[in-house]
Parts: structure tokens; C-alpha cells; sequence
């Protein structure tokens, strides 16, 4: 038997605001697996837009509706699933935010952001249609706690 | 998110403070420029230098408030980008929409 | 039918680089229900206690046992489990680290801050014997999330 | 965590840096005034200045410290403490065991 891997498991309504708590939940994760703080704020930003897809598409902002996030903590890497109660949609209809006739456009950008900013990206869609976003991103080497830094000198 | 604003020579700066982020950021920045532009503002400097981060909806909004700015027959600049919002405005290929400033001296005058 | 109150579940194995995960992504909650930094240390401690007994006392460093901890954010209160597989023990037996005769041990600090630093603490003790802490802590007022400050001046 | 040891007058400082909790710092703090009363060293002044936090592990081997370098013979001072250790220490009536100095010089000057 081995030592099992941490996880945190956030589930929240469909609310604004508890993006947020999602947010800063993950981001102490990423700090404590040692992260260099601007690539922790991309990944929390790809987090982030999961989460509002989530909240926003997936579950229209209906409040009774929940949204769950975990961060599994593996030997190599941080694997994020967002998960809703919507009806799913079609990754590859999504329109390219780059491209010209796109670019002016106030929505569209999310996807796009969590693919620049993790390592990789699944879709996933449960039986009743529920869109699972899955996100990995790489541990940095060495993957200690922020606290593991030590100079004795006598 | 906090906005402020203020008046240069004819040009309406709005300060941002912290998060131009879904459901509170972004509506509170479109609210500041909505005004501005309603109280007559044609030219329009928004501030990030205080702005911690931005999502999505915070881009959509930025690309409204340049839309909203136009329409008025004025223009708009940005002022003080912070590295991490310089670089999704980079990704996202918004930089390229946007006339950004490092000096607020310089983006006024760029008005003239 | 209310939107669900968001929780936060963070599973460990017991090992003590685990506390600190939990001790960040707890203040990362205390942080986003506007907790001022000296009431969320305090509160952060006495979950780091609970922690440290859970893996140490509890799980007896076990690798394979795990902890998990519970942040349940109520109307009004803040609710922490913290759950082992251990044999449990008699909380009333636990001397208390003020007497003079305890003073200069150098354990026995762990419950007492628990006590000191959260409203209210029951242990449970379940089927198999293994202990379930429950710490509740009233969420300041307003209970408005941290970037919730506004001020518009045209 | 991170400790480092210096000397002014004879007298041993260890500075603190960082956390001193259960696992990792509260060992750091063991293994360096075990290193400085092996080295010879009796007074000791643990300058806590940069220390983030405390918890009760920190707390037993700060009182383990004040215990062995007692029994060989020296005295242990308490240097800068942060105003949350202040308090952990003052709840837990620890802060009636240890002298606790806010100036080195003062600190140093207690040994003669
Ligand atoms: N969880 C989801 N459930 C349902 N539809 C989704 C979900 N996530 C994304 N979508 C669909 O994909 C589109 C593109 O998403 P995205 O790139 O994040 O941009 P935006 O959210 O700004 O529209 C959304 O407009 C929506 O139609
Ligand atoms: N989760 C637990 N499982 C089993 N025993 C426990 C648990 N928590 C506390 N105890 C018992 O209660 C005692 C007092 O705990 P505490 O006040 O935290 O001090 P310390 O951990 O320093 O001994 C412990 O020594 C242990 O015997």
C-alpha cells in the first residue's frame, strides 16, 4: 500500500462569487506544490474559465445547480476536473477566437485560454449529458512544499 | 474591483482596482465607462496599473468599452499593463486591438 | 430549493507535509469569507492541530490512513471536520497545559488552541472508533467574498 | 525553514526564518541549538524576527531548547517575536518561562 495522493474536492452552487473561492483554493494548491507564481496565474486562469463555463453554460445560473472541482495531486502531475449539470456541448464547434472575423468579439476566449495554459485538455460528457472538463498541468521538479527550503550553518 | 476617475487635461483616466473578473470586475468596469462616455468623455485612458487580474469576461468587457469609446466618436487607450494581463491580452492577440501606454504623460498626449 | 452552501473537502494520506496543504487551501477559505489575517491565523492553527493529531495520533503516521477535512461554509458559521481511522480517545482525560506541572512538557499544546481559537468543538467518535473533530467558527460580518470593495466616483 | 547561526560576544544567535511546525521546522529548530550546544556554545539567543508561524510542535521543542541548554549550563533568550508567536505564546502561559528581548543588543547585554 502506498501513501494516496492528495486531493481537494470544491463543490460549489452556481454562483459568481464562489469562482472566486475556487480560485484561491487553487491557487494555494498550486503555491504548496511549488508552482513559480506566473504559471500558477495561468492555470488558476484556466481553472477559473472552466469554472465559469461551468457555472455560466453548464448550468445557466441556476441556483440549486452544482459545480464541482477537483484537484488530484498525482506523483507527476495536477489533474482538475470541472464538473456541471448541463447538457454538454460540442468542443469542436468552438470557434477559433484568433481568427479575424472573431477577434472584436466579447465571448469566445476561455476555451481557448485553459488550452494555451495547461499541459492538456479532455472533454468529458456523463450519461445525462453533464460536461466533465479535465485539465492536467506538470509538477515542477522538486515537487516539495513550500516550506522545504533549509540552510543550516554552524 | 474599485474604479475611480479622474480628469487630465480634457481626458477622463479611470483608475482600476483589483479584479477585472466574471460577475463583479467586469460589470464594474463597463458601469465606469458607460459613465464616463454619458457624462460627455469622448477620450477615455483606462489605468491598470492596480488591476491584479483579468478573465475573460474582463477581456469581453475591455473589447466593449474600446466598441463603446469608438462609437462615441472617441478613443481609447490603456495605460500600465501589468506583465500578467500584458500577457493574456498577448496570448488572446487583443494587445493588437488596444493603443497601450507606459506613461501616463505620453498616452494624454497621444490624444493631441 | 437554495443554492447548495459551497464546501471544500481535501483528502491526505498522513504524512506531515500534508498539514501544510490543508493549512494553505484553509486560509485560502478564511481569505475569500473576509476572516482579518490575525482571526484566520488563530483559526488556521487550531485546524492544524486537529490535523496533526489526525495524522499523528490518529492515523499514526500510517501512510496508507487517511485524514480528511471538511470546510463547510454555513449562513453564519464556518464548519470544519477533520476525520481519522484511528482508534479514537477520551477528550476529557486530556490534561490541561496550564497547570504548573505542565507547563514545561513539550507536548499537550493541541486541543487547548483548539478550544482558545474556534466557537465552538465536539469530538465524535464513529463506528470503528476513529475520531471526527467538528470545529465551527462564525463568518464575519458581511460575509461578502474579499474583492467585494466598491467605489465609483464620476 | 531555515536557520543560521552567527556570534557576537561570545553569545550564540540562531536566526528563524520561516515556519517552525510540526515535521520539518520543528526539527530544524532541535538540530541547530543541538549543534550549537554541541559546539560548545551555552547562551543562545533565537532570533525570531523572520518567523512565520508556530504551531504546539514548535512550541514543545522551543521549550526542549529552553531545557537543554539549561542543563548544560547556559541560558536561552527569546529574541523579536512576531506578534502572532507573541500570542500562542501568551495563550498557552509559555511566555512566562522564556525571557523575551526586542532588541539584540539588550539581548546580548542580559548574559553579562
Ligand atoms: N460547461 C459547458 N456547458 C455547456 N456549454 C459550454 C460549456 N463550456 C463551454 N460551453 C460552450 O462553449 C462556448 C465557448 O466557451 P468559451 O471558449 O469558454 O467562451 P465563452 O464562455 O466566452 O463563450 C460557450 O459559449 C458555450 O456555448
Ligand atoms: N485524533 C486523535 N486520535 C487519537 N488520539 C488523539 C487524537 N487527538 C488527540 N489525541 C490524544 O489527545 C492527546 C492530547 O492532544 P493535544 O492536546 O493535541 O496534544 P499533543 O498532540 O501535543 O499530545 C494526545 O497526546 C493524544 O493522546
Amino acid at each position: 500500500m502506498t501513501t494516496p495522493e492528495p486531493t481537494i474536492h470544491v463543490r460549489i452552487g452556481s454562483r459568481f462569487e464562489d469562482i472566486e473561492l475556487v480560485d484561491l483554493v487553487a491557487a494555494a494548491a498550486l503555491t504548496h506544490l511549488g508552482f513559480e507564481e506566473e504559471v500558477a496565474d495561468k492555470v488558476c486562469l484556466a481553472i477559473r474559465e472552466a469554472v465559469a463555463n461551468a457555472v455560466q453554460h453548464g448550468n445557466r445560473l441556476e441556483p440549486d445547480k452544482i459545480t464541482q472541482v477537483v484537484l488530484a495531486i498525482g506523483k507527476e502531475d495536477l489533474e482538475i476536473e470541472i464538473k456541471d449539470e448541463g447538457g454538454g456541448f460540442d468542443p469542436e464547434s468552438v470557434p477559433n477566437p484568433l481568427a479575424a472575423e472573431n477577434l472584436l468579439k466579447p465571448t469566445g476566449r476561455g476555451i481557448f485560454l485553459m488550452r494555451r495554459f495547461v499541459d492538456a485538455i479532455d472533454f468529458e460528457f456523463d450519461d445525462s449529458g453533464a460536461t466533465v472538463v479535465k485539465l492536467r498541468k506538470r509538477i515542477p521538479e522538486p515537487p516539495k512544499p513550500s516550506n522545504s527550503e533549509s540552510e543550516v550553518e554552524i | 474591483m474599485k474604479t475611480s476617475v479622474r480628469n487630465r487635461e480634457g481626458i477622463t483616466i479611470i483608475d482600476l482596482q483589483g479584479k477585472i473578473t466574471i460577475g463583479e470586475g467586469d460589470v464594474m468596469l463597463r458601469d465606469a465607462v458607460h459613465e464616463a462616455v454619458a457624462a460627455g468623455s469622448s477620450n477615455i485612458v483606462l489605468n491598470m496599473k492596480k488591476t491584479s487580474k483579468m478573465d475573460s469576461s474582463g477581456m469581453g468587457e475591455l473589447i466593449a468599452a474600446h466598441e463603446k469609446v469608438k462609437a462615441s466618436g472617441g478613443m481609447l487607450r490603456l495605460l500600465n499593463l501589468p506583465e500578467n494581463i500584458l500577457n493574456v491580452l498577448g496570448v488572446t492577440q487583443l494587445i493588437t486591438v488596444f493603443d497601450v501606454f507606459d506613461d501616463e504623460d505620453e498616452a494624454i498626449a497621444s490624444f493631441k
